[in-house]
């Protein structure tokens, strides 16, 4: 047992701490948290850094499990492992992380609740790095929850604002959704597998024996039990990774302050989803013989390229810059969801860990672009920052082009080529490869749409309002909110400080180098990850089939930028209430496409009015029915009281008085036979004797 | 009719007059003259029974029971006339009406 | 149904109806020492001679004069003003008449009247005596427990109660 | 021939019957008997209210009635006529039928109490079998008698004193009896004849007479007291004592009501006086063998006689008692006295004949006697007598 593996649980203890301690810590000392903070997450990327190196040496698990408590003859156990995957997530959640903190030093430093932030922030590092070093899917959800409470609680941080306080309660309302998925498929793995152990020297639920006895058995509905359970765990995972039908609450969570966008909705939190998938992939990917694929994979598949097509298409048309970005995070989550299915863990996990530090470099980036503009959140609104912002403007550039995939230079070009590429060898059909292309297309034209409103063009920031900027969203309670831009004094945007530039720039470097680890020339990452022996083979790239995926992809990412600079590069909107180039061409769709295909009008009109109705009926149901039959018995009771009463009063009481009252009228009665009048008893003595003579006479007669 | 009935006869007669006095007085020694007149009339008819009753010889049991009877009758008459007394001290008047106040 | 039987009958019976029905209380004890002499003359015709002696000592010698005695120490001598009679006096009466009516009934319809009537038994004061001591000894001397009791208790109970202040 | 004299009344009387039709014989004789014996106690009442008044006189030194007839013994002639030609007066508040009736109900049953002393031989009115106790019933009217006397006089003084004789009669009267039953004890029987047979014997000179037995004299005396208190007399003529309350019970009476009372009361005594000689004297027998020749009847009437002046010497000599002492006297010593002589009597039937008895009756008469007595007179010690003379 390495020294590592022994002190592996003080990664996730260390934010843990900090996060206790800066709760304890009263309000007012900002400096006090922020440093706690950040020395903790430093603490545990040095030991992330370590654990990467051991694995890097002796590449095999290394397990380490211990009994939690005992009940009867069972025992519940958890434990934690160190396995390639989970260094390199941990090295990516620690440096996103500490990156992150950094960066909002600078973002949240004339926010009053300082402190408070702090401390969510490190609760969710925690929370993060538990779901990541995990061993048993008990600790994993228990992790995972967490994680959906920190998020809930970063993104109402500003609960005073009712949109806030609202989005927070449906982003956890819709990840729990999920997660109910996720703890039946637990329960179910657990009673089938009969330990949540994912590696136990041979008996735990991934070994090879827990999953062929899985793969054999087939429930009611023709599925391999097997399936069945990956399909409820990916439920879990399409919660929290926003995949198309629990999408809806991502968009609405960047009412949270920008590096918590930065951190939940780029970095980590989502890519928890994705690592879930990861982490139970052989489960997934068992299958009995017959069958080349499982089932479970295809699934993966089908959501993943929905989803990217889907959020793609919505995200043209948006004009809020972080709702663009948020709904460019959905559909590359749609894009690794889709690596996973078809090309396994290795390629979905290096678009993720790709996409990770490009996504955070935007989302930063926007924060300043933000924070430069005074909290202007509109693309519309602003406008020529190229030349205010400079640092922002290139990282920000650096971020669009990998994210668009620019050819052989970014990091984003070679992840998605490697799906591209994978989902082209895909044989159970060729759609999705069709669809990822168009996804791939549309994410670099809404991309540099963006660039080019927000970067290019005159600067509308002081051109007053414009009646199409109020932003109509409907909060989760059903109340037409109307958010009014703040519009304070329109000073002069101005670049953001150092101390949120440089996080910037780093991961701007990040976001270049990073696509040369995992290029096919060689593919370090997937060996690393597939514990493949790595050589260096040059021709791979110029193989035919990976030749023509890499040309394909790079005609894909140029046409999207060319169109993109085609409609609005050239001529940039002059005033903020200028119609949308695409919605003069085609205003029905663009109004669909900005109003997110009434998808939340559907949810609304559908569950929450469903819910309501429910909500109603049971209260109607509890006040008639349940509240009746109680009142019933009460009644009924009363009744009973009353009649009792009323018998005890008539029938008992008076009946008593009556039969007193005769008694003594009775009494009375024969009082008077001795009523002290001699002669009276003389006389009555008289008339018996001569009765009893009679009685004597004519007795003794017969 | 044979002398024993009239005997009999006499002396139930004796027995209702006594019984008729005692229930109709109103003074209490007459309530008591009527009583020792019916022990009289009982007495009558032990004799007579005594005299013209069936029985065998010289049997005198008749003649024994009215002694007794007559002695009995007079303690009672000596306790009866006492408590008259009594009562008369107490009650000042020796009326049967006025001494009603043992009743139930 | 002699001639003395009669006589004496009615003497006894009038005797008794005047002892009954007089208004002077003295006068009605005179009549019942009548009836008493009468029913011992009775007791005599009926050959009992130690009865009849024993009647007249006990009742005209001793009752009749304690009557007396009581019904002067009650000041009942002087005649009374109220009504003689009790307010139910018809009741008595008729329940007189009834038990009369009965008894008379019974003695007509008994059977034990028919036979001839026996020779008198003479009995002597001696066999009376020897009856008294050796059969009846028991009920003599509980007679004469009786009396003294009798005696004592008229005594107490007449006897003046020392005044209570 | 002795026999012939003795037995000449009851001859006469025989004969006189046997000339009657036998149908009414009965009535006949019984008419004969009563005639003779109201005539004998008629005249004898006469004769002792002379002798009386003449004895007390001589008594209280002073001659008593010489005026009329020699000696004065025709002075009860005089009081008979005096009685006779008297005016009757009946107070108007008098009860009548009971203020007349009182006389004859004291005089009759009296008479009736006669008819049983045996006079002479075979010379009883009516020999009972039951004769004592049908003398004591008979005696037991007169206290009536007395009350409606009283009452029916509607006089305080007559009532208090028919009272205060019915109380001392009836106390007097169970000494009487318990007094007289030793006798009857004694002979076994209630017939006046069988207890003068009873004393018909002499031993040596001496005659059977219950008299001459301890129990039997204590008897006497005591029957003796009883008699005077129960007729009325002497010490204990309280009632209706002159002095006290102005002649008792018949003040009211005059005339020859009056005369019918002093008959009834004198008859009374002559009626107890005869009980004693029959119970204790020996009736009609003589007092020694050799006077057996006398009549038996005359014997009967010597003895009354002699009781007779005893009582007249008694009424002449003691003093009159008071009200208390009498009924304390009653039944504080005459009770336990004839008791204890009962108890005598009977240990006397039951020692046989010897001294033993003889001594024992002695002791056991003389004894209690002296005790009662002293307790009786109480504590006082009665200092030397004084006489107080008018100074």
């Amino acid at each position: 047992m390495t020294l590592i593996l022994q002190w592996l649980w003080l990664i996730p203890a260390l934010p843990l701490i900090a996060a206790f301690l800066s709760a304890l810590a009263p309000q007012p000392c900002r400096r006090f948290s922020a440093t706690i903070a950040i020395g903790s997450m430093i603490g545990s990327l040095s030991l992330a850094c370590c654990a990467f190196a051991s694995t890097l040496k002796h590449s095999e698990r290394l397990v380490r499990n211990f009994e939690w408590f005992r009940f009867g003859d069972q025992s519940l156990q958890l434990g934690w492992v160190l396995d390639p995957l989970t260094a390199v997530m941990l090295v990516m959640v620690c440096f996103v992380g500490l990156l992150i903190f950094i960066y909002s030093v600078g973002y949240m430093a004339h926010d009053e609740n300082f402190t408070r932030f702090f401390c969510f922030l490190s609760l969710f590092a925690a929370a993060m790095l538990g779901v990541v070093i995990a061993n048993s899917l008990l600790l994993l959800f228990i992790s995972w929850e967490l994680v959906g409470l920190a998020s809930y609680l970063l993104i109402g941080f500003w609960y005073h604002k009712p949109s806030a306080a609202a989005a927070a309660k449906k982003a956890f309302i819709t990840t729990r959704v999920g997660d109910l998925g996720f703890l039946l498929g637990m329960l179910w793995l657990y009673s089938q597998s009969g330990t949540l152990l994912f590696y136990n020297h041979g008996h735990g639920c991934m070994e090879a024996d827990a999953l062929s006895k899985m793969v054999a058995q087939t429930t009611s509905l023709g599925l391999a039990v097997s399936t069945g359970i990956s399909l409820l765990i990916f439920c879990g995972a399409v919660g929290k990774s926003g995949q198309v039908p629990l999408h809806v609450w991502l968009p609405d969570a960047m009412e949270g302050p920008t590096p918590v966008s930065a951190l939940i909705h780029a970095a980590t939190m989502v890519a928890a989803g994705v690592f879930l998938v990861a982490r139970v992939y052989p489960l997934m990917s068992a299958h009995a013989a017959g069958v080349t694929v499982s089932s479970a994979l295809q699934v993966v598949t089908w959501t993943g390229v929905i989803t990217a097509l889907f959020a793609a298409t919505i995200a043209v048309a948006q004009t809020d810059i972080k709702r663009i970005l948020a709904y460019s995070t959905v559909s590359q989550l749609g894009f690794m969801m889709v690596g996973l299915g078809v090309g396994g863990v290795a390629v979905g996990m290096f678009h993720l860990i790709t996409h990770a530090f490009f996504k955070a470099l935007l989302f930063m980036g926007a924060g300043s672009v933000i924070h430069g503009c005074h909290e202007e959140q509109d693309i519309r609104r602003m406008g020529g920052l190229r030349k205010i912002m400079p640092v922002t403007f290139t990282t920000y550039a650096v971020g669009m082009l990998a994210l668009s995939g620019f050819p052989l230079l970014f990091s984003g070009f070679w992840s998605k080529d490697e799906i591209l590429h994978s989902a082209h060898r895909w044989h159970i059909s060729h759609w999705p490869f069709y669809l990822m292309l168009c996804a791939a297309f549309l994410t670099a034209f809404y991309m540099t749409r963006q660039v080019f409103y927000v970067f290019f063009g005159n600067c509308r920031l002081k051109l007053g309002q414009t009646t199409s900027s109020e932003q109509r969203t409907v909060d989760h309670g059903g109340t037409v909110v109307v958010e009014h831009p703040h519009h304070e004094l329109p000073s002069e945007p101005h670049e953001s400080p150092a101390v949120m530039t440089l996080p910037l720039v780093v991961l701007a470097v990040f976001a270049i180098v990073l696509g040369f680890v995992g290029t096919p020339a060689w593919p370090w990452f997937q060996s690393f990850l597939e514990h493949e022996h790595l050589r260096f083979n040059g021709a791979a790239l110029t193989e035919a089939a990976t030749l023509k995926t890499m040309l394909i992809s790079s005609v894909i990412a140029l046409g999207g930028i060319a169109l993109g600079w085609l409609l609005y590069g050239k001529r940039p909107c002059q005033r903020p209430g200028d119609i949308d180039v695409l919605e003069r061409g085609q205003p029905e769709i663009f109004t669909l496409l900005r109003n997110k295909y009434y998808v939340d009008e559907a949810y609304e009109w559908a569950f929450v009015r469903f819910n309501a109705w429910w909500a109603r009926t049971c209260d109607l149901l509890d006040t008639w029915v349940w509240n009746g039959l109680v009142q019933l018995c009460a009644y009924v009771f009363v009744g009973i009281a009353w009649v009792n009463k009323f018998l005890d009063e008539n029938a008992i009481n008076r009946g008593f008085d009556e039969g007193c009252a005769r008694l003594t009228q009775g009494g009375g009665l024969m009082s008077r036979l001795q009523n002290g009048s001699l002669q009276g008893y003389l006389r009555v003595i008289g008339i018996a004797l001569a009765v009893l003579a009679l009685a004597l006479m004519w007795g003794c007669k017969q | 009719m044979s002398p024993l009935s009239a005997y009999l006869l006499l002396s139930s007669f004796l027995f209702a007059i006594g019984l008729a006095g005692a229930l109709t007085r109103r003074n209490a020694i007459l309530v008591l003259i009527g009583i020792e007149l019916m022990l009289n009339a009982a007495n009558l008819n032990f004799i007579a029974f005594w005299r013209f009753g069936s029985h065998t010889g010289n049997q005198v049991t008749g003649i024994i029971f009215v002694i007794f009877s007559i002695a009995v009758a007079a303690a009672e008459a000596a306790v009866g006339l006492a408590l008259i007394i009594a009562i008369y001290r107490h009650y000042k008047s020796t009326d049967v009406e006025d001494i009603k106040t043992l009743k139930g | 149904m002699t001639a003395t039987f009669i006589i004496l009958a009615i003497i006894t019976i009038a005797g008794s109806v005047a002892a009954m029905t007089l208004r002077n209380l003295v006068h009605c004890a005179l009549a019942l020492t009548i009836t008493f002499a009468g029913l011992a003359a009775l007791y005599l015709h009926l050959d009992a001679q130690f009865a009849g002696f024993a009647q007249l000592l006990v009742y005209i010698g001793a009752v009749a004069i304690l009557i007396v005695f009581v019904v002067l120490l009650t000041r009942g001598s002087d005649t009374p003003q109220g009504a003689v009679f009790s307010s139910g006096w018809v009741a008595g009466v008729a329940v007189a008449a009834l038990v009369f009516g009965v008894l008379a009934y019974m003695i007509r319809g008994s059977h034990a009247i028919g036979q001839a009537a026996p020779a008198a038994p003479d009995v002597s004061v001696r066999q009376i005596g020897d009856q008294l001591m050796i059969k009846y000894v028991l009920p003599l001397e509980v007679v004469g427990l009786l009396l003294t009791a009798a005696l004592i208790g008229a005594v107490i109970i007449a006897m003046r109660e020392p005044e209570q202040t | 021939m002795g026999n012939g004299i003795d037995q000449i009344f009851v001859d006469g009387k025989i004969w006189l019957v046997s000339q009657t039709p036998l149908v009414a014989q009965p009535i006949v004789s019984a008419v004969i008997s009563i005639a003779a014996l109201i005539g004998a106690f008629a005249t004898l009442f006469a004769l002792t209210t002379i002798l009386e008044r003449k004895g007390l006189g001589r008594i209280q030194n002073r001659y008593g009635p010489n005026r009329v007839g020699p000696f004065g013994i025709l002075q009860p002639l005089a009081d008979g006529l005096k009685a006779m030609t008297k005016e009757d007066v009946v107070p108007r508040a008098a009860d009548h039928v009971v203020h007349f009736l009182a006389p004859l109900i004291l005089v009759v049953p009296v008479f009736l109490a006669l008819s049983v002393i045996p006079i002479g031989r075979n010379m009883t009115a009516l020999d009972l079998d039951a004769g004592i106790l049908f003398f004591f019933a008979v005696g037991a009217a007169t206290e009536l008698s007395v009350f409606m006397a009283g009452w029916s006089s509607r006089n305080k003084y007559s009532l208090l004193g028919a009272m205060r004789a019915i109380a001392q009669m009836i106390s007097y009267e169970v000494p009487l009896i318990l007094s007289s039953i030793p006798v009857i004890l004694i002979v076994g029987s209630l017939s006046a004849t069988a207890i003068v047979d009873a004393q018909g014997g002499y031993t040596g000179i001496l005659p059977h007479w219950f008299l001459l037995t301890p129990w039997g004299l204590a008897g006497f005396i005591l029957f003796m007291i009883a008699a005077t208190a129960e007729s009325n007399r002497s010490p204990f003529d309280l009632p209706e004592g002159e002095s006290e309350i102005i002649a008792g019970y018949y003040i009211e009476y005059s005339g020859f009501k009056f005369a019918l009372f002093f008959l009834g009361e004198y008859i009374g005594m002559f009626a107890v006086s005869g009980l004693a000689i029959t119970l204790f004297l020996g009736g009609w027998h003589a007092p020694f063998p050799f006077l057996e020749f006398i009549p038996s009847y005359i014997w009967f009437f010597a003895k009354l006689l002699g009781i007779i002046a005893l009582l007249i010497w008694v009424r002449g000599t003691v003093p009159r008692l008071r009200m208390d002492q009498l009924m304390n006297f009653a039944w504080k010593f005459m009770l336990p006295m004839t008791l204890i002589n009962l108890l005598v009597a009977v240990l006397w039937q039951m020692m046989g004949p010897g001294w033993g008895r003889w001594l024992m009756g002695l002791a056991l008469v003389i004894g209690p006697y002296i005790i009662l007595g002293k307790a009786l007179v109480g504590h006082r010690n009665w200092g030397k007598r004084t006489y107080r003379f008018a100074d």
